[in-house]
């Protein structure tokens, strides 16, 4: 299983039954191909649909029917399509009950940089900046480090997307929850002892009594 | 029954420097054909309020790489590098704005509000020169209306009166942005006779549609 | 012609070709049995439909369909309907081009009172409030006295609809302007001389050179 | 595929003292069936934000002449001469909305928006107490959301995920206080399969109605 397989699996455990879920564009869409079984979760899509499913067989594509990054999808029976107005609605009235994203940089306060570095890249917030403020959970789905440095920083050095602490962290190293009281380690990845982690994290980290080996299948998909 | 006209009538009605309205996602639920007589007509100088600015050769990228943009109001450039390039060049100014941020602005400036409370951007770059507003004892940014000159939309069909509906994720803007504008020009898959779209299937009243498209050779 | 109908058609003349008109409850609504020849006009009800029709014969109503009053309409082929903040978004938005209002009063700054009176009569404003502030014309048709008493008044006396100056005051004996000097007397009812309509009106009017009598049917209904 | 429940059941879900939404324009597109539960059972001291209180007998009415509201939150109370006796007694206490402005804060609160600034209302009653935010160098007056307990809607068709649909000017509030209500209860008038109703004809998602009314008998 590699890095990015792992955290989706992880991410999709978050899943609820019949909820509204947002994935960002990237390693977040993967999250999708885990989805529990037995579990029914409507996927949202920001620029305007609800129930959407996986790509459809070459020839079948529908050219008003894509995603937020402009890949074709399909649509589950019981979709529900709506203009911007309506699907930001949805995000930020509170009705969509978890965000997956990917990140840059969180930090000790459990904000999130996700949307630009300063005279680098600048794709600008496309709806990550609601979706952060919005959603009833936010869970930040990304590698520990990028180029040797940890992503999980004392302080932001980035912009950051919102001011809200997020609810979840899941790299591929850990799982770590920031708490008003700062990064708390809840579970490491499987074979990675907590000195690993520690070492490999720039923030201070909490460490409980004991962290758990992250699971990658929950018990509803393994009676499958 | 109202008069449609050509794609280089509409581009030769929307004068330089105009302020326009392009709705689409990733050049999705785009005016494809009201933006390729823009770039045959050589426009310039134009002000674009839209979601992105898709990709080089597809809808609004088309207009950013003929050099017809000189200012952008969008949440998103990531899909279109040559937007990029000639924004860090200092040739296209960008203003991002958060998505949901930006159709909310379009909806009050169609709604005759005088703007939007919103939580999405506080502390972050969004809230730079903006008022915060207290509500309930929790603070919001205070966001303006945004209105333009022309409201270029992509609809699935419209009737002889120009009432007009959206296809699935081609919907996002266009419903929006076909209330705040002073001059709204459409273009549409199929022309239907009136009556064929039912009163609830409307999406657009004819009545705020000024322009058709005719139908595509 | 009763006073009621010769409102309605002077209202009428007001209205223009491919625009979207709100008639309030009463005498408003008559405006509709006198559209001009050859005008195609739209009227909405703030409840949620544009392009309504008369009422249908006994048998054919759709419980569905009613106007603000909650009587019985019909549709014309090609009208639309929406929830009620669309239908305020085309009221406030400056799309709907005019109101035919009732009033209680009017007075020299033009502004209108329709909604109430303290301690009598308090409906609600309804939707009053958002077509006077919002509608692009605002049409008052009412009588021009209530009890003996002239309803157009030096300053209002019963709570203000809206701040804004109506654009035009027609009754049963006048068609006025307010404008920011007063209120300009534009037209008399057919055979009132204007010292009568003085004699009846409690605000001061500003009288021009000549005060036309009032046109009630205009030149593309006489062509009919 | 989800259950449905009876309207004795949604009644007595709803507790005295507890916050309604309730949906309908002069008792058009209003949920009778619950209403009437509500009544049956005695329901006390509600309060009720809606457009109207309808008439004697008829929607909302109903509750007003069975005691069933202290306090309601509407535009208009004219075509209900018993809503306007027990206001003028003290019996009920009424907050006089413009339309408008209801079915914005409505809106707002269902949006997780601060508020709504408008136009309608400045130098009015309606004005009394509220802020006055100046925006381009123009007054608007701030409204704050409005959200309820529980939304209780009249849809035309329901699917089996309770997606719903509204028909014509039944439609009025219905999918705005889908949105602003922590339990959405919905009766319809057919109940329909998944798939029945296109996704482009969906207007409100399945997933934001808690519960719905099994067929009527």
């Amino acid at each position: 299983m590699d890095a990015r397989e792992m955290i989706a699996r992880r991410a999709a455990l978050e899943l609820r039954d019949r909820t509204l879920v947002n994935l960002g564009i990237g390693l977040p869409t993967l999250v999708a191909r885990f989805v529990p079984h037995g579990l029914r979760v409507a996927f949202q899509s920001e620029n305007g649909i609800l129930g959407f499913g996986a790509r459809p067989p070459e020839g079948m594509e529908d050219p008003n029917l894509t995603d937020a990054g402009g890949g074709f999808i399909s649509a589950e029976p019981g979709a529900a399509s709506f203009d911007s107005a309506m699907s930001f609605a949805l995000i930020r009235g509170g009705h969509l009950d978890m965000t997956v994203l990917g990140g840059l940089q969180v930090d000790a306060a459990g904000r999130l940089a996700n949307w630009m570095v300063p005279g680098q890249l600048v794709p600008g917030m496309g709806g990550a900046m609601d979706l952060v403020t919005g959603a009833r959970r936010v869970i930040v789905a990304m590698q520990h480090a990028a180029r040797g440095e940890s992503k999980i920083v004392p302080r932001l050095s980035l912009p950051p997307t919102s001011e809200r602490r997020v609810s979840l962290v899941i790299t591929d190293l850990a799982v770590i929850q920031p708490t008003p009281e700062g990064l708390l380690l809840r579970e490491r990845a499987p074979g990675i002892p907590v000195m690993a982690i520690i070492a490999a994290t720039a923030a201070p980290l909490i460490i409980p009594g004991e962290v758990p080996e992250m699971p990658l299948d929950g018990p509803a998909r393994a009676a499958a | 029954m109202r008069r449609s006209i050509s794609a280089a009538e509409a581009a030769a009605m929307i004068p330089d420097g105009a302020r326009l309205m392009i709705a689409g996602f990733v050049a999705v639920g785009s005016p494809e054909r009201i933006i390729d007589a823009l770039v045959a007509r050589g426009a310039r100088d134009l002000t674009v309020i839209a979601n992105d600015t898709a990709r080089p050769g597809l809808g609004i990228g088309k207009l950013v790489e003929a050099g017809c943009v000189a200012r952008a109001i969008v949440s998103h450039i990531g899909t279109n590098p040559v937007t990029q390039k000639k924004m860090l060049a200092g040739e296209l100014e960008v203003e991002l704005v958060p998505q949901g941020t930006l159709a909310e602005r379009v909806r009050a400036g169609g709604a005759g509000l005088g703007g939007v409370l919103t939580p999405t951007g506080l502390g972050t770059l969004a809230a730079e020169g903006k008022q915060v507003i207290e509500v309930e004892g929790r603070p919001y940014l205070l966001e303006t209306p945004l209105r333009a000159d022309f409201a270029l939309l992509h609809a699935q069909e419209a009737d002889h009166e120009f009432n007009l509906t959206y296809r699935l994720t081609a919907t996002n803007f266009n419903p929006l942005m076909a209330m705040a504008a002073e001059c709204v020009i459409a273009e549409a898959v199929e022309t239907v006779p009136v009556g064929v779209i039912p009163p609830d299937a409307v999406r657009t009243p004819g009545l705020l549609v000024d322009h058709l498209l005719e139908r595509a050779h």
